[in-house]
Order: structure tokens, then sequence, then C-alpha cells
């Protein structure tokens, strides 16, 4: 009993496709280990932006006496003082996905590849697409994350000639992207090739094409390997011909190492970066987890 | 003397309607002039260009004989010049204290001196020999408390001018006579009281001179000496006017409606009466008494026990359609928040009550048009324009377009709370025959009304009410105004005893 | 002379109502003239189209929150209602699928489902705002809230999504339509025409305006106050419903996301057609109007790409705030 | 006579007063039961302290909030308007560093910086609202929107961030404070103890009730309308820069998602605190308790972990409307 040990999870809530599947991996980790490690307890919190995690956080140091923090930051800066904090008191910190805006305070840090998600899309269009070709991109919600994909989707595709049309702000959402999609339609007559940036947006925007009838005319790049998108890759949708990973489960994998950490002396410090891949219809099976919701 | 307030050749339009046409006018220190009309003659009007509410469209003010304009009413205020409106002008979710000095706040320091002010609306009030607790919301007082209020801050803010604008309209006998007291005594002090009321007995009481308005242009102004309540009256109206009230019509014998043993929690107990058809019923009682509180009982306005039966059918209670369903129907004495939705047409007022009239599934548009023609000529209404907003129709006319509504709705019982509120004499007239011509044709009429010569005049028999119960009930000749007081006050001192 | 004076006045009014009646037409017809500056496709059979079918979805649902305004309410609700209702009407047709296979009774019934969950959701709202008495703000807040964290709860988190034949069955009810024009453009159109006719020609819209106007006035006037105070927000709840029937077959899914910010959006466009906040006065047509007006801002936006998208939401606001004052200067100057 | 009935009626009144009145407090009250139950860290010094603290920001805004919506106003930008002022304010305090260095003088023109920005911002709202009279609904809906997105712009589409080193000597007006009660909640104290004052026993408070409840009766009774209308933005507009003030040293840092949905909870707080919506009665420390009903339900939804966070708003949603169920219920039984 003495030695119940508790870790405190905060992450952003599920307010669009890939924070749903982060919801799940957690949850499902959290089960999964209190199964496991009956002397482990967890708090999960989610929030809908900065102040609110730094709450949730304040309240599970003071009243829930955790022993190990893991943490999605909702965003860096504003993250960085009370997580500080928390280390300063003796308490094992995780960080995932998005790092802190100074080094060194996490103990272990695992976390997904933003510039990489953004070049190896890049890549791929520069090298599938032929100078003066056009695209048009749809962005996320404005954040510093959704800027480092940008520039280095954009930094992987200079010189090769493709004509960037376009950016507008889908904000990770199928109606706004349906929508931008839409008017992108009705503003260029020739597009070849669409960066979506996240497949909850590429949803939208493929309803949008094939509502116009110009399937045939582009193709569409998601991201972060949402089941419907993937099953699609399957099947061989040629609107579809590939997407770049950033898996939710990365919270899954730093949640355990976490509790890893505190029940056995194995060291698990360091940091775990989850490069991301590009999926192809090949592999694309590896990456189908049809029980998620994601 | 010469006048402390002057109006030359004052002109007013609302858009391209005129509707004073060159009044002159002046006001001495230490008199009492009335200014006297028909409905819809203007005063109200006139009054609020004095007191600095509205600008007059032509003409000049003269203020200590210079003339002056009043960008606002506080630029008015600041001359002293101080108006009480014919319409509530008091904010109800505000206590009565925090009526009185609204815009003119004591202060201790950086603070409010609340002490202060509660204890000089207190002495106010009892001036007014009103006994309303400076800390209750308006919104839970009487009308006639509230008019009191009104009153009370007009008065606290000593003016050299004071223009009442008919503020015994809501008041009985009894709370008149104190109020023209307090107009005595100000008189006395020098202020200028400029007065309206379609009361005439009142004005031929307290007036040193009168000035008729009839429709919007300056008739005469006279000494009150010699000026008889008779000669007022026809020089209003600009006709010979006839005996006041029609003759009475004997009801028939059958009951249709019969209360019994109606309370409503806190205001009135257990009241019964009967009302036969064809009968006009007056209830008579000091203010207080509880009857517009019973009449709401009966109609299902106020949560109420007991039984009331139309027709010999009890009817559902604590629901105003049902009662309506049974065709009974119930006239607020309140018609600037129970009864007109003053931001709306005159049609749209005209058919609320009766909307089921005008088509089950569309509104008869054509229908209402009709209805309104009618309304106007059966009622005189007078309207400048037939979309105009009930809002800025005269005080007067309002409550004939309330009595227009009510009695659209084609009721078997009607009960009109205050029937004559503000209503000038000639119109007074017609709805007493209008009142008649109903028990005639075999309807049934409840008359609540505070005015003892109009329930005297037009009820074959007369419940007096005191302290929310019945007092008792006079008919035939016994009907004096001397019985109805002993009636009204005999209960006062027995329950004051018991208490 | 009543009857001479009376003739200027009526035609003064007539000249001077088209003034505060088009300010919010004007502004309507001034984007519509820039976006055709902006773009050569912005009149394109096309883009009308598809603002117009999108457009229908707040569209519909402005349209009973026109009465609910009218009659002194509001509801906040509306947005994560309409997740809700979609999250339950995906579920339902999944479940049918087994027992009613895909086909027209399958998409019946999932109408029916999203129709009735709409009404118990107005009625819920309804029932706590008319019979309990409590604000409507805090009541159609707190039920934003419930309904929003239900859907993702329903959702785990995720999309709910609905089987992709039946989807693909269902998806004509938002491509489709007849003679060119897509249904949710008709079913808006049927909508708005409706509401117009029950605003300004039945007791019920007459009853909206006088509860909002003076609830006294309509209680002594043998008004069900109550009554219609629930009807208002039993006919929004059914909207949402219906605005849901339109919304599914168009994505296929639903998530904690879906309808955020609607009943702002839906607000605002009853305001800016012209319907008073406090009650007491309301319009259908000029609510249409507001919600052209709030789609065409977003479609220009879209096509101009003017400046940094980061600034779309200033000129929005600026815009929206712009056409109110327009209506309102039209307004004093009468 | 009078003075016999209304005898009965001062003391019902004086009898129910407290019920209707402690309808909040009974909530707040039954919570804090609740959480000690849940927890036995719910009262411990730290919990207490987070909690207060972090109340600080809406109480702050609620307090201001009380006056406008006393008054029959509304503000929906005072969120955004505060993730503007935090922008504003990091950015100004970033470019003076090289000027006035790290220290006392940097800390205080960033405070000057926030309040000015305030009470810009509030005098823009209370300029449109009061004088050019659009309605305050669309107003400050449209200012939402323009504030949000000129703050996003600023950090473009990221997060501004104040330099580390002046963040480190900034920090302490958020996490100390004097004789163990953080600065946060002192000054959340201090202001609500003025605005209790100002409201209860000052004439501005009392015009700012008679506006709400009868305009017209304001304006005749020489109160100066526009001017008490502007003075509720205004001082709504310095209270959110005092706000920012706190809120800055606590995160560091401003972007598009700061303050997102304060209004609301601002609002929200206001109801539940018994102030009428509708304008025409307010009470400050009502809304004091409302905040902290509010921070309460989120903090004791930390300390059980009682379901699925998908809930979370489920269960937030339906404490609100309890908590003002609670007091309605005081209301009608007086
Ligand atoms: N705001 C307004 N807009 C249009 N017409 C108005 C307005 N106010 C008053 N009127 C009109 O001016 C005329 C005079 O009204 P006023 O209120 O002065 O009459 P009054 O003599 O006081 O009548 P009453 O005895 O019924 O109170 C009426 O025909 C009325 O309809
Ligand atoms: N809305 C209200 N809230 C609380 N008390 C009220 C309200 N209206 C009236 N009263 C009280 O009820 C009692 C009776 O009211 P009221 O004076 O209207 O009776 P009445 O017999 O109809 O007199 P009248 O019609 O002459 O004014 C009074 O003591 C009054 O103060
Ligand atoms: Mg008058
Ligand atoms: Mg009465």
């Amino acid at each position: 009993q003495e030695d119940t040990m508790t870790i405190g999870v905060a992450i952003p809530s599920a307010t669009h496709g890939f924070m749903g599947g982060l919801n799940y991996h957690a949850q499902a980790s959290i089960e999964r280990l209190e199964e496991t490690y009956p002397q482990l307890d967890f708090v999960l919190a989610t929030a809908g932006d900065a102040g609110t995690m730094v709450n949730d956080i304040e309240d599970m140091v003071a009243t829930r006496g955790i022993d190990a923090l893991v943490v999605l930051p909702f965003e860096s800066e504003p993250l960085t003082g009370p997580v500080q904090s928390v280390k300063e008191q003796g308490i094992w910190v995780t960080v995932v996905d998005r790092g802190l805006s100074v080094e060194g305070i996490e103990d272990l840090y695992v976390a997904g590849d933003n510039p990489g998600f953004g070049r190896v899309a890049g890549e791929y269009f520069a090298e599938t697409l032929s100078e003066g070709d056009n695209i048009v991109v749809l962005r996320g919600i404005p954040t510093t994350l959704d800027n480092e994909r940008v520039e280095a989707f954009q930094a992987a595709i200079e010189g090769s000639g493709i004509n960037v049309l376009d950016m507008q702000h889908g904000n990770w959402n199928r109606d706004d992207a349906f929508n931008v999609m839409q008017d992108f339609l009705s503003k260029y007559e020739d597009i070849d090739a669409v960066w979506a940036a996240d497949d909850d947006m590429a949803i939208g925007a493929l309803e949008a094409i094939s509502q116009a009838g110009r399937n045939e005319e582009m193709w569409v790049v998601g991201g972060a390997g949402m089941k419907q998108i993937i099953k699609r890759m399957m099947e061989g949708d040629p609107m579809l011909p590939v997407n770049v990973t950033y898996p939710p489960a990365q919270i899954a994998t730093a949640i355990e190492l976490t509790a890893l950490g505190l029940v056995s002396p194995t060291p698990v410090s360091g940091r775990f970066i989850i490069g991301s891949q590009i999926i192809t219809q090949e592999n694309a099976e590896q990456f189908y987890f049809p029980d998620s919701p994601f | 003397m010469t006048a402390i307030l002057e109006a030359r050749g004052i002109t007013r339009a609302f858009g391209p309607i005129r509707v004073l046409h060159g009044v002159d006018f002046s006001l001495i220190p230490g008199e009492v002039h009335a200014l006297i009309g028909e409905n819809g003659a203007g005063k109200s009007t006139t009054m609020k260009i004095l007191g600095g509410y509205l600008a007059p469209t032509e003409g000049e003010l003269l203020l200590d004989g210079r003339p002056v304009r009043f960008a606002d009413q506080r630029e008015a205020e600041d001359a002293g010049i101080l108006m009480i409106h014919q319409e509530f002008n008091l904010a109800l979710q505000l206590t009565v204290e925090e009526n009185i000095f609204l815009g003119r706040e004591k202060m201790r320091g950086p603070f409010l001196d609340k002490k202060a002010m509660r204890e000089e609306a207190r002495d106010l009030l009892a001036r007014l020999d009103c006994h309303a607790d400076p800390r209750t919301p308006i919104r839970d007082l009487s009308v006639p408390n509230r008019q009191m209020v009104e009153i009370a801050r007009a008065l606290g803010r000593n003016a050299r001018v004071l223009i009442m604008d008919e503020p015994t309209a809501v008041l009985t006998a009894r709370e008149t006579d104190v109020l023209l007291e307090q107009i005595a005594r100000l008189k006395a002090q020098g202020t200028a009281i400029l007065y309206t009321s379609h009361k005439l007995d009142e004005i031929a009481r307290i007036a040193d001179r009168v000035t008729v308005l009839r429709d919007g242009a300056h008739i005469t102004t006279r000494p009150a000496e010699g000026f008889s309540e008779h000669a007022m009256a026809e020089t209003m109206v600009g006709r010979e006017l006839s005996d006041l009230f029609p003759p009475k019509v004997p009801a028939r014998d059958d009951v249709v409606l019969q209360v019994e043993g109606l309370t409503v929690p806190g205001r009135v107990r257990d009241a019964s009466f009967t009302l036969r058809r064809g009968e006009v019923l007056g209830f008579a009682g000091l203010v207080g008494a509880g009857r517009t509180e019973l009449m709401e009982g009966i109609v299902g306005l106020r949560p109420a026990t007991g039984l009331v039966r139309v027709n010999g059918q009890t009817i559902k209670p604590n629901s105003v359609r049902a009662a309506r369903e049974a065709g009974l129907v119930y006239l607020t004495e309140d018609r600037k928040e129970k009864g007109l939705l003053l931001t709306k047409s005159l049609t749209e007022n005209l058919t609320l009550l009766a909307l089921d009239r005008f088509g089950r599934i569309f509104i008869d548009k054509k229908a209402e048009d009709t209805a309104l023609t009618n309304a106007i000529s059966d009622f005189d209404i007078r309207v400048n324009d037939r979309d105009m907003l009930a809002g800025s129709l005269s005080g007067g006319n309002q409550q004939k377009l309330l009595l227009a509504k009510t009695m659209l709705a084609e009721p078997q019982i009607v009960i009109i709370d205050e029937p004559t509120r503000g209503i000038d004499i000639g119109t007074k007239q017609q709805i007493y025959e209008f009142i008649a011509a109903l028990a005639a044709a075999g309807k049934s009429v409840i008359v609540v009304s505070s005015e003892l010569t109009e329930v005297i005049g037009l009820a074959d028999r007369v419940v007096v009410m005191g302290r929310g119960h019945i007092a008792g009930e006079l008919s035939g000749d016994a009907i004096t105004e001397d019985a109805i007081l002993r009636r009204a006050m005999g209960v006062d001192e027995l329950t004051g005893a018991s208490a | 002379m009543t009857d001479t004076t009376a003739a200027p006045q009526a035609t003064s009014r007539r000249r001077s109502l088209p003034l505060h009646v088009l300010g919010p037409v004007l502004a309507l017809i001034a984007l519509i003239v820039l976006g055709a500056m902006l773009n050569s496709n912005f009149l394109s059979y096309a883009n009308v189209t598809n603002v117009l079918a999108r457009s229908a979805f707040i569209g519909i649902i402005a349209v009973g929150m026109t009465f609910v305004i009218t009659g002194g309410g509001i509801d906040l609700s509306v947005g994560s209602m309409a997740a809700f209702i979609a999250g339950v009407m995906i579920m339902a047709m999944n479940a049918l699928i087994p027992t009613l296979g895909i086909g027209v009774p399958l998409v019946l019934a999932g109408m029916g489902v999203a129709l009735l969950t709409g009404l118990a959701a107005g009625m819920l709202n309804g029932f706590l705002i008319a019979k309990v008495r409590i604000e409507a703000f805090i009541v159609t807040l707190g039920a934003m809230g419930v309904y929003r964290s239900l859907t993702t709860w329903l959702a785990d988190g995720g999309t709910l999504s609905l089987d992709f034949d039946a989807r693909t069955f269902y998806r004509p009810v938002y491509y489709d339509g007849i003679l060119g024009i897509a249904w949710p453009i008709i079913v808006f159109a049927l909508v708005a025409i409706l509401g117009e006719l029950a605003m300004r020609k039945t007791p019920f819209g007459r009853h909206c305006a006088s509860l909002g106007a003076n609830e006294q006035v309509a209680k002594y006037s043998a008004v069900k106050v109550d009554r219609v105070r629930m009807g208002t927000y039993v006919l929004l709840g059914v909207l949402v419903g219906v605005a849901t029937i339109m919304y599914v077959p168009r994505l296929g899914s639903a998530s904690g996301s879906t309808g955020v910010l609607w009943e702002l959006e839906a607000i605002a466009a009853v305001i800016i057609g012209g319907t008073l906040l406090k009650g007491g006065f309301g319009r259908v047509w000029g609510t249409v109007i507001g919600v052209l007006i709030l789609s065409l801002i977003d479609n220009i936006l879209n096509l101009a790409s003017i400046v940094s998208p980061y600034l779309n939401g200033t000129i929005q606001g600026v815009i929206v705030i712009l056409a109110v004052v327009l209506q309102r200067q039209g307004k004093s100057a009468e």
C-alpha cells in the first residue's frame, strides 16, 4: 500500500482527430498499466487551453501528490515555467511531442517529429511533381507547431519549381477544410495536388474535390494516418498516394516508459524521437488500427 | 405678478403631423394653473415642452421673462422646473428610495448616504400619508403607491415650477385629498403649479386659472372663479353635454358568474359573490382593498383557490385561457405594464386577445384592418396614423384602445378595472353608454372603480371590499357614497382592532 | 384635418421604411459586388451553389433562432446540439444496418432519429426555461457543455463515421438536387419561407413577438406564455435536427468539433437581419440575408487572399459590425 | 391601514431573502464539502491557494462584467481582449528591455501598457455601443473575432513569449504574495471589495442599475445615460487589463488560444451570482461566489477522476444549471 505511486497525465482535449487518437491511446495504455501494475495510480486530465492545463498540473501536485508527470504541452512557452516548478519539487517529468522552451527540464522526452512531418511530405511532392505544377495547402490551427510543419514543407519543395497557389487555415477540421477546398476549386482552374497536413482535413478536401468532379486532376496528401484514410490507401485509392505518420500512440510509449521507470530500477531517461515515415499502399497495412477511434 | 414660465406660439409636430398649433400660456408663481382638454388635445405634449422633455417645433419659451431653450430635461430641472408624468416614470427593479433620489443622490464623502436618503424618503412619503417602505422595490407597490412615490420624488426636489400630468388618475378620493392639501401648501410657498386632470371637480377646487385646449389649439384661459364644471366640460368638448350616466337597466334573474370562497394568498380571503345576466356590478373599496387581486384571481392571472362558476360550469383554475374560453375577460388597471404593447402597432394590440377570431392558421389581415377601423370609430380613438405605435397615443386614447381590445374578444362577462382612468368627460359618457348597452344586450359587467360617482352611477348593485375581503353589499337606493365609505372604513377599524 | 395630415405621414413611412429595411440588403449587395470584382468565378453556378448549400445548416438553425430571440430568449446550445444529434443519428444508422439494410428505410430511420433527438433536446431546453424558469442563457450554456462533451464521449474522443455504404447511399441528400438546385438549398428555402409565413401570418409569430415585447401584457392577453416560449425552443430543436439531416450526408461524420461556434454565427445572423436581441420584433427574411452575409464573407476571404489569413477574423468582425451599423443608420434616419 | 398590511410583507421579505441570497452560497458550500470528502488535500493550503489564485483572472473580469450586465449590456470580447492585451504587453516589454533593462521600471511599463490597452479597448466597445448605438452583442462579438485574430497575427500564428529573464523577474507577481497570500488573491479581493462598494455605495452603481432597469427613466432622472454605459465598458476594459497583469507572469506568453471562452465563464459566474442578465440588478459578491463555484468544479473534477474526462463538460454543465436552479427556487419561494 505504502509504495502506491501516482502518475499524472496532462494532455490537450480531443478537439480534432489526431488529439482524439492521442486521448484514446492515453486511456488505453493507462487501463493496461493499471492492470499490470496494481501499485500504480493514474490521473488523466485533458485541457482545452494552456491555462487550464497548468491548473490541472497544479491540482495534480497539490492534491494527488503525483510522483511522475507525463505532459503533452498545449503550448510550449506557457507550460515551461509550471513544468519546471513541478520538476523542482522532485517529480519525474516526461514531456511528449512538443518540447519545452527551456532545455533540460524533462527526464524523458518522447516526441514525433514536426519538421520531419512537413519535410517528408514536401519531399514526396518535390519528387512526384514537376516544375510548374500547382498545389494548394490547408493549414492547421495557427500554432507554432503548424508553423514548423509548414516551414519544413516549404523548405523541402524549394527549388523544385512547384507552385504553391494558396494556403489557408482549415483548422484541422473537416468542415472548415471542406469549405476552404470548395473555394480553392472555384478559384483555381488547375490544381495538381493538395497538401492537407492532417487526415481530418484530407477527408474534407477529398469530399470537396469529388463534388466538383475533379478527382482525376489531383491527389491529396494528409497526415497522421487516420484509419479511414489508411484503409482507402490499402484499397489503392489513386487520390491518396501516400500519407505521413505522426503517431498518436507516442503518448502510450511515453506513459509506458514512465511507468517502467517508476516500478523498476531500469533508467529510462533520454530522448525518443519517433520520426515521421512515409506510408504507401505497400506498407499501409502496418499502420492500420481498426479499433482506434482515429 | 410676472410669469415665471411662459410659452409663446408653441407648436409641436411628430413627423409631419402637428399636434399643437400655436399655444400661448403663462404660469405665475403661487398659482395653480389647470390645463384641461379632451384626450389627445395636447395637454401632455404641452407639459412636456414646458418641462424640457420635448423641444417645441416652433415658438419660444420664456423663463423669468428671458427666452430659454432647454437642451434636455436636466437643464429644465436645474432651472427649477419639475414634472410628474402621466405615465409612470419609475424603474421597477429599483427601490422607492433609489427612485426618489435617482440622479441626485445624497453623498457622505465618496459614498452614498443611504440612511439620510431613506429617512428623507420616508418623510416625503409621510407628507403624502403614504407608508410604503423606502426599501421596497417599486415592482411590489400598488399602482396608487407608485403614484405617491412619483409625487414624493417631485416634492423632494423643491421645484419653482411643478408640472403635474393627471396625478390623481390612479388615486382614490382620500389620497386625492392628501395630494390637494400638499398642492395648497406648495402654492402658499410660491411654487407655480401646472395641473391637469379629467376630474373637473378637482380643477374647480384648486385651480386659480384654467386653460382649455382643443385639438392642439388654445381655446381660452380664464379665472377658475365662475367657470363651472359644466362650462369647463362643454368648452373642452365643444358641444352640449347631456346627462353623464345612462339610465340603469334591470338585471335578469339567471346567475352567470358565481365566485365561492376565492382566496388569493396574502391578498384576498374567502370572497364570494354572484353576478347575473345583464347586470352591472360595482366593486368599491379603498386603495389596497384587494379588488384588483380578487379579479385577477377569478380570471386565472394570479394563483388562487376557491370556485369560479360560469353558467353553472366550474372553470379550470389559474388559466387565463380557460376563463377566456368561458367568455370571461378582464381589463387591467395597469395599461402600461399589463395592458398594451407600447412598441407595437395599434392592430397588433387590438387583436392580441382575440387573435383566434382572426383565422386559425393564418391571420386574416383584412379582417384585422376592418376591426381597427371599427374600433377607432366605436371608441372614438384619436389616431394620427393607423400605423402608429400604441405608445404614441395619448394616455386617454391608450385606455380606449385597451377597451376596444377587450371588447373585441366578445366577452359574456367583462371585468373592467378602473375603466375611465384618464378618460375625458366626453368619452367617459360614451363609455358609460357602452357599458349600459352591453348590459342591455344581456352581457354582464363588473366595474371596479375608485371613483365612487362612477360606481354609483352605473351599478345595480355594489360590492364593497376592505382589507382583502368582502365587507358588504349595497343595492338600489342604498348605494350612496356615505354607505360605501362607511362599510369600507368600518371593516378597516374592525380588523385593525383584531390584528 | 386628421385625414389630410395622415396622408403625408403614410407616404413618409413608406419612403423611409426601405432605408432601414434595406440596410442588410445593401450590405449583401455590396458584398456580392465586391466578390464579383475580386474573382470572376464568384458568380459561377458552382460557387453560388457551394455558398448557398453550406449556408443551409446555419441558415436553418438561424430561422429557428429568430423565433427564440423574438420571444425574448436565446439558445447557445445549438452548435453542440447539432454535433450531438449528428452523433446519435450516425450511431443509430450504423446500428440499424443489420436490420434495415442499406436503403431508403435506413435513411428515413436516421432522419426520424435526428428529428426526435432535436425535438427532445428542444423540449428539455424549453422545459427548463419556460417551466422551471431558469435564465435561458444559463440553461443553454450548460446544455452547450453537456452536448459537446456527450458527443466527444460517444465518439470516444474521435470521430463517429457513418458506415461507408450507407454514406454512399445517403450522400445525394447533400450533393444532389432537382433542376440543378441542391437539396440543402431547397430545404433551406422551404424552411425560410415557412418561417417567414409563421412569423408574419400566424398567431404563433404574433405571440412570440408579444412575449418578447412584454411578457406581462401577453399573459394578460390570454397568450399561453409558457407554451409559446416552450414552442420556440422546440421549433429550434427540430430545426437543428433538420439541419443535421442535411449535414450528415456531406462528410458522413461527427465529432466533438462539429458545429463549434454555430450558435454565435446563428445569433449574429439573426441580429444582422434586424431582429431585436431583446425580443419583441423579428424578421425571418432578414435572418436569411444575415446568414448569406456571413457565408459570403468567408467565401470572399478564401477567394481573395487579400492579406495574411491570420487577419481573416479581423475583417469578419469589422464587416459584421459595419453591416449592423448600416442597418441602424437606416433606422435612425427614419 | 397600509401600515398593517405592509408589515407582514416586510417580515416575509426579511425571512425569505436569505433563502434566495443563500442559493449560490449553498451551492458553494456543497461543492466544498464534496471536495473535502473526495480528497483530504482539498482543503490544504496549497490547493486553496491554487484555486483562489487561478480564479483571479476570471474573477477580476467578472467583477467588471457585473457592472456591464447590471447596466443592461453584455461583453463577449473579454477573453480575446485579454489575449490581445497580453500580446501587446509582452511585445512592449520585450521591446523596452534594451532601454529600461530588466527591473521594476520594465514591469511597471508593461503594466501601464496593459492598463492603457484595456482602457482603449473598453472605450472602443463603449463608444460603439453607447454612442453609435449598436447592439452590444454584435459589437463585442465582432470585437471578439477582431482581437483573437489580431493576437494570432501579432504572434505570427504562434506564441508571443516574454523574454526569459524578464519573465523570471516578473514571475513573483503571480507566485509570491504577502503573509502567505498570493498576489492574485490579494488583487482579486481588492477588486471585489471595491466593486462591491462601487455597486452598492456609489451613485455609479445605482445609475448602472437604473440604466439596466429602465433606460428611459434613468434619462428622465438626469442620469447621464451614455456616460454611465460607456463607463461600464471602460471599467471592464481596465479590469481585463488588470487581469492580464496577473496572467502574464503566470504563463509568460500569449497566443491565439489565450483566454478562449473566458467571456462565457465570466458571464456564467455573474449570472450564477444572482445578477439579472437583462439588467437592473447586480451584486458583486454574488459574482465572486459564482467564480469560485466554477473554479471549484474544475478542481474537484481533477481531484476525483470519477469518470471519463470526456464527460467533464457534462458534469460542469449540469452543476452550473443546478446552481442557478437552487438560486431561482430560493427566489420563487420568496
Ligand atoms: N411620440 C409621439 N409620436 C406621435 N404622436 C404623438 C406622440 N406623442 C403624442 N402624440 C400625439 O399627440 C397628440 C396629443 O397627445 P397628448 O399626449 O399631448 O394628449 P393629452 O391631451 O395629454 O391626452 P390625454 O388626456 O389622453 O392624456 C395625440 O394625438 C397623440 O397621438
Ligand atoms: N405586484 C404586487 N406585489 C406585491 N404587492 C402588491 C402588488 N400589487 C399590489 N400589491 C399590494 O396588494 C394590495 C392590494 O392592491 P391594490 O391596491 O391594487 O388593490 P385594489 O383594491 O385593487 O385597489 P386599487 O385598484 O384601488 O389600486 C396592496 O396592499 C398592495 O400594496
Ligand atoms: Mg396626457
Ligand atoms: Mg386595483
